[in-house]
């Protein structure tokens, strides 16, 4: 029934060819990326269509691979830190803390208490930016131009908070394995204790001017409905996840660092389509701020790195560890397997993202071509994270 | 019925609300900050390249010991610490250097400790910090400045011994230059 | 025998002045853009060339025509050069019967809202030829998109104009302005409120502006149809975008905002001043809104705005009857 | 949990230390269970988490990574493909997710999962798709055991070498190593 017999006709590289292989004839194959506005960096998604319809979908990946697990075999656990902040530019901290955690729960190290909940805030603000990226950029997968201007202007004020201890703005390398790299200041608390009240006051203009929009509403309610199932069976986790009722969060499933003694909810949205996944992520950045503002009051002085903190020759015991946080995205996975050699014998990054987009050819079948662009947004795609 | 006719209204409603919001913003003073007329606010705390800090006395010696350890800690390898050499011994430093033998004592190592070269790869760094932290005596640390460019890649490849050096000899005239300047202003 | 030159003379220096005000409309508009869009979202948008960036869009237009004109291989290549000239040179024809001012027309005709809801059908055609002959997929989407709704939102569009025809009884835009007074109570607005938000919101599909801007849909389409246009290829197309924004604005002052009338300033200045702010509003919408989607975007037509512009023009063809009969 | 893997044919059970190992149980299995033990899992509404090879001397151990939304408790799944025929079955038809798990294993170590759907490289160029990164050197290579975490045996098969500590000690009392009979 097809409509090609052999390779020899087909136009296109590898995948254009296998994906066409099994096209009906009188459909459309286009290739959406790697350059193209709406897949945030270099994803590339093949799209058989029919008129306006998604018939099938496959996304290609593999253009921003840069085989981080192949170089955690070449450096020494500590050496491996700053690669953790190029896994993911939009929540960086989340990566950082898996990997250092995993090595910390190989190697049996306790961290100082001030250092965890300088890491909580750290990572909860970095979530807040994260989002706020995904925000604005998902708003403009809608047509929306603005948003994204008013995300950047709150975001950077952010980026400002966390260059004080990182001294960067996006690719982290803060957490050391033991505790992080510098102490928060009395200026950047200060700043921090100023944003709060600020960027709640932001929220309800969020909403205003987006959230409660007609055609923003009509754009995302009941398209890309992911069942509980299909979670499962793609290993959906994040919002992804809690945006289909499922009520599952790292930090309260399998709670780490200090927020088991921290008040905060976990949203979750019954909707399932991607305006669940859009409710939860902002109700969210309100319960991250909750989060910082809790820790700004519980946290004790003292070290921020513990006493004998492992040198950069320090080897990770024998032995394996899985350590999972919980990103902006969904589970961070690190998974350490060590020989007690130099190096890490065996480092595997699990990333929410890769998950989450895997479910997406199945999501986006028989959709129309622009609710396809919105359920990719809604899945919140960070690209150098979902290739590593 | 009516509530079908309420809710299309409040839906339309909402589309006034998205308006108001830009309107208001389109009257309120802008955020950017116009950059190169005007500086960003937020760049004292920015960590850029590494360079090496200077001895309190000489501003222009290095306080490194040359030991390497930030060399050894480095992911990315992007530095090089070149030793100093021991310097030829003159005749009656090989003398004494023979009677110290002699008595059985052990010779004084009379090397320089600053480095001769300190070659640092800033195309490859990735300003983790790991070397100053591992830095036994803290001769390393980041930049504040957030404005190196350069026209090709050679142009990052520092030798912070002699970086350190020019910097200490502009600090130096700026500093004698200065009380002139105030004078000739007086 | 000394009739014809004088007509000719006055249709040549019409045309010229209208191609002349095309250009300038089009340069000052992409800067009111640009400035507009800008101040909303917090930064200063062109400021550089000139006091406050104004010449900014002339820096622009100069790059684009100095940029390589470039056409894909596979290409109809007279189609796709033919798609921009055919974008743009209707919307010369366009300004012509717009009455500026009392008297201020460069073409005097009693058809005049005719020719205007004639030509302007023909952008349609030009899309479709630029998105077809460019030999690309996106461009096909955008073409195939870009047919529909035109042909879907002209409809309504035509509709809601022929409920203010109905009351002023002409197609002559000048008599349509004449028959409405000074203050905005007695502009048509006022008579035919539902008539002028259906033609509002038809103008933006027509003009394809956000949010209906599904055929250049970027995130979709990364440009739709003029996504291989370069330089003055894609800058007619741009320039005629504008200008048919100007047009539709023109055509909604005249028809429901009493054109030139107004209290104090001079006529011309009113109607500047009235399309303006219908452009702005324009504007404004577009840095506001997310995108509709395309089903969305039909069923408003055939669901919301068809039936009502029926129903609004059904009610005016009563009441007008039951004035003459009164 | 041991109940989930009553009858699969179980290498190796064990309960593991989640402070110590983020794991909760782990199962070693024969390949051709592999997929009746996915079955159960999905079934008992778990979710894959990762897919991953570590290249140890006795052969790739195929590591599968299961979680539970409900009740958390990472599951760990191991799996032996020799170095000869590296060979697994797919659980691609039961766990969607899966496939591109098992791609990049694919593209990373060359373990080839049986009855994948779409089983073409999923990060590595088509052109340079068998060079296979993570393969270590023979030298290389550290035992299974030395590695992975042994945990509180529940069950191991008599025949069953890989995870046990070497020919046991006299005298050693560390007693939760032994290998169970059952």
């Amino acid at each position: 029934m097809t409509r090609y017999q052999n390779m020899e006709q087909l136009t296109g590289d590898f995948y254009t060819q296998n994906f066409a292989k099994t096209a009906r004839e009188g459909s459309l194959i286009l290739n959406l990326g790697p350059q193209h506005p709406s897949t945030h960096g270099v994803l590339r998604v093949i799209v058989e269509l029919d008129g306006e319809y998604v018939m099938r979908a496959e996304p290609i990946l593999g253009y921003l691979h840069r085989m981080h697990e192949k170089m955690a075999e070449v450096k020494t656990a500590a050496q491996f830190i700053p690669n953790m902040g190029r896994v993911d530019y939009g929540h960086a901290m989340g990566w950082n803390w898996a990997f250092v955690g995993a090595a910390e729960k190989a190697g049996g190290i306790e961290v100082p208490e001030r250092a965890e909940y300088v890491r909580v805030i750290t990572c909860e603000l970095n979530r807040i930016a994260s989002h706020l990226l995904w925000w604005g950029a998902y708003l403009l997968d809608l047509g929306a131009f603005t948003p994204i201007m008013y995300a950047f202007d709150d975001r950077e004020k952010i980026l400002d908070i966390l260059q004080i201890p990182t001294g960067s703005r996006l690719t982290y390398s803060y957490f050391r394995i033991g505790g992080v790299a510098q102490d928060l200041d009395a200026d950047c608390i200060r700043r921090i204790r100023e944003f709060i009240p600020w960027f709640r006051s932001r929220l309800p203009m969020y909403k205003d001017l987006v959230s409660d929009n007609i055609i923003l509403r009509k754009r995302i309610e009941e398209i890309g409905v992911i069942e509980q199932d299909v979670c499962r069976r793609y290993g959906a986790t994040g919002p992804v996840a809690r945006g289909s009722g499922i009520n599952y969060d790292v930090r309260r499933a399998a709670p780490y660092s200090v927020y088991p003694k921290l008040d905060f909810e976990i949203p979750t949205s019954d909707l399932k389509c991607a305006r669940g996944r859009y409710d939860v992520r902002m109700a969210e950045m309100e319960q991250c701020l909750r989060i910082v503002e809790q820790c700004l009051d519980m946290m004790p002085e003292g070290e921020v790195l513990v006493k004998g903190a492992p040198k950069p020759s320090w080897k990770v015991p024998k032995g394996e560890a899985y350590f999972a946080v919980e990103g902006a995205r969904g589970k961070i996975g690190a998974y350490v397997v060590s020989d007690g050699g130099k190096n890490i014998y065996r480092t595997k990054l699990r990333a929410p993202g890769f998950c989450n987009l895997s479910l997406f050819a199945e999501v986006s079948r028989g959709t129309i071509l622009a609710d396809a662009v919105a359920i990719l947004g809604s899945l919140d795609l960070i690209i150098p994270e979902i290739d590593r | 019925m009516i509530k079908e006719a309420l809710n299309t209204m409040s839906d339309l409603w909402s589309l006034m609300v998205g308006l108001r919001v830009t309107k208001k913003y389109f009257l309120d003073p802008q955020v950017t900050v116009r950059y190169p007329w005007k500086a960003v606010s937020n760049i004292d705390s920015y960590k850029g390249h590494l360079m090496l800090v200077g001895g309190k006395k000489d501003k222009g010696l290095a306080k490194c010991i040359s030991c390497g350890m930030c060399a050894m800690a480095c992911p990315s390898n992007c530095l090089t610490v070149v030793k100093r050499k021991a310097p030829k011994p003159t005749p009656e430093e090989e003398q004494a250097l023979a009677e110290a033998k002699a008595k059985g004592e052990k010779p004084k190592d009379k090397t320089p400790k600053d480095p001769e070269k300190f070659l640092y790869d800033f195309t490859l760094c990735s300003l983790c910090g790991t070397c100053m932290e591992n830095c036994p005596v803290g001769a390393l640390d980041f930049t504040g400045s957030p404005y190196l460019a350069g026209y090709s890649r050679e142009d990052f490849h520092f030798d912070l011994v002699q970086v350190l050096k020019n910097q200490a000899a502009i600090e130096g005239v700026d500093e004698s230059a200065a009380p002139e300047a105030g004078q000739s202003e007086a | 025998m000394n009739a014809i030159p004088a007509e000719l003379l006055r249709i040549l220096i019409g045309l010229v002045a209208v191609a002349a005000s095309v250009g300038l409309i089009g340069l000052v508009m992409v800067w009111v853009e640009r400035k507009v869009a800008g101040h909303i979202q917090r930064r200063p948008g062109p400021f550089e060339v000139g006091p406050s960036g104004v010449l900014q869009p002339l820096c622009d237009a100069l790059k684009l025509v100095g940029k390589q004109l470039f056409m894909p291989s596979g290409a109809d290549p007279i189609l796709f050069w033919l798609a921009p000239v055919l974008a743009f040179l209707p919307v010369l024809l366009l300004f012509l019967p717009l009455p500026v001012g009392d008297g201020l027309q460069a073409l005097n005709i009693n058809l005049g809202l005719l020719l205007i809801l004639a030509f302007s059908g023909l952008a349609v055609l030009s899309v479709l030829l630029g998105g077809w002959a460019s030999n690309n997929k996106y461009g096909l989407l955008g073409a195939a998109r870009a047919v529909a709704q035109s042909v879907a939102y002209e409809i309504p569009l035509l509709l809601s104009v022929l409920a203010v025809a109905f009351v002023a009884g002409s197609l002559d835009l000048a008599e349509v302005v004449k028959g409405q007074g000074t203050w905005p109570w007695n502009w048509n607005v006022m008579t035919q409120p539902l008539a002028f938000l259906i033609y509002f919101v038809s103008a933006l599909g027509e003009t394809n502006r956000a949010p209906f801007d599904l055929p250049e849909a970027e995130s979709e389409l990364t440009a739709g149809f003029h996504t291989e246009y370069s330089g003055m290829g894609f800058g007619l197309f741009f320039l005629a975008e504008y200008a048919n924004m100007v047009v539709v604005c023109s055509v909604a002052t005249a028809l429901f905002l009493g054109g030139w009338h107004g209290p104090v300033l001079p006529g011309p200045v009113w109607f500047v001043l009235k399309v303006s702010a219908l452009m702005l509003l324009m504007v404004f919408a577009r840095w506001t809104y997310p995108r509709v989607r395309f089903d969305q975007l039909l069923v408003i037509n055939w669901k919301w705005l068809l039936p009502l512009a029926v129903a609004n023009l059904l009610l005016t063809a009563f009441f007008v009857k039951l004035a003459q009969f009164a | 949990m041991e109940a989930l893997f009553t009858g699969l044919g179980a290498l190796y059970l064990a309960k593991c230390d989640a402070a110590k190992t983020g794991q909760a149980f782990q199962a070693f299995l024969p390949a051709g269970f592999l997929v009746r033990a996915a079955e159960r899992l999905l079934q008992a509404d778990y979710h894959l988490e990762d897919i991953c090879a570590v290249d140890c001397a006795e052969g790739y151990v195929v590591v599968y990574h299961f979680d539970h939304f409900e009740t958390p408790g990472r599951l760990t799944l191991r799996v032996l493909a020799p170095h000869a025929a590296p060979t697994v079955p797919s659980i691609a038809q039961l766990f969607q997710g899966a496939e591109w798990h098992e791609r990049e294993t694919r593209d990373f170590h060359g373990v080839l999962f049986e009855g994948n759907p779409n089983f073409i490289p999923l990060l590595i160029d088509p052109d340079m798709a068998d060079c296979f990164p993570l393969r270590k050197e023979e030298k290389a290579r550290a035992r299974a055991k030395d590695m992975l975490e042994a945990g509180e045996v529940v069950f191991c098969h008599p025949a069953f070498t890989l995870m046990t500590p070497d020919a046991p000690v006299e005298g050693n009392e560390s007693g939760g190593a032994k290998p169970a009979t059952a």
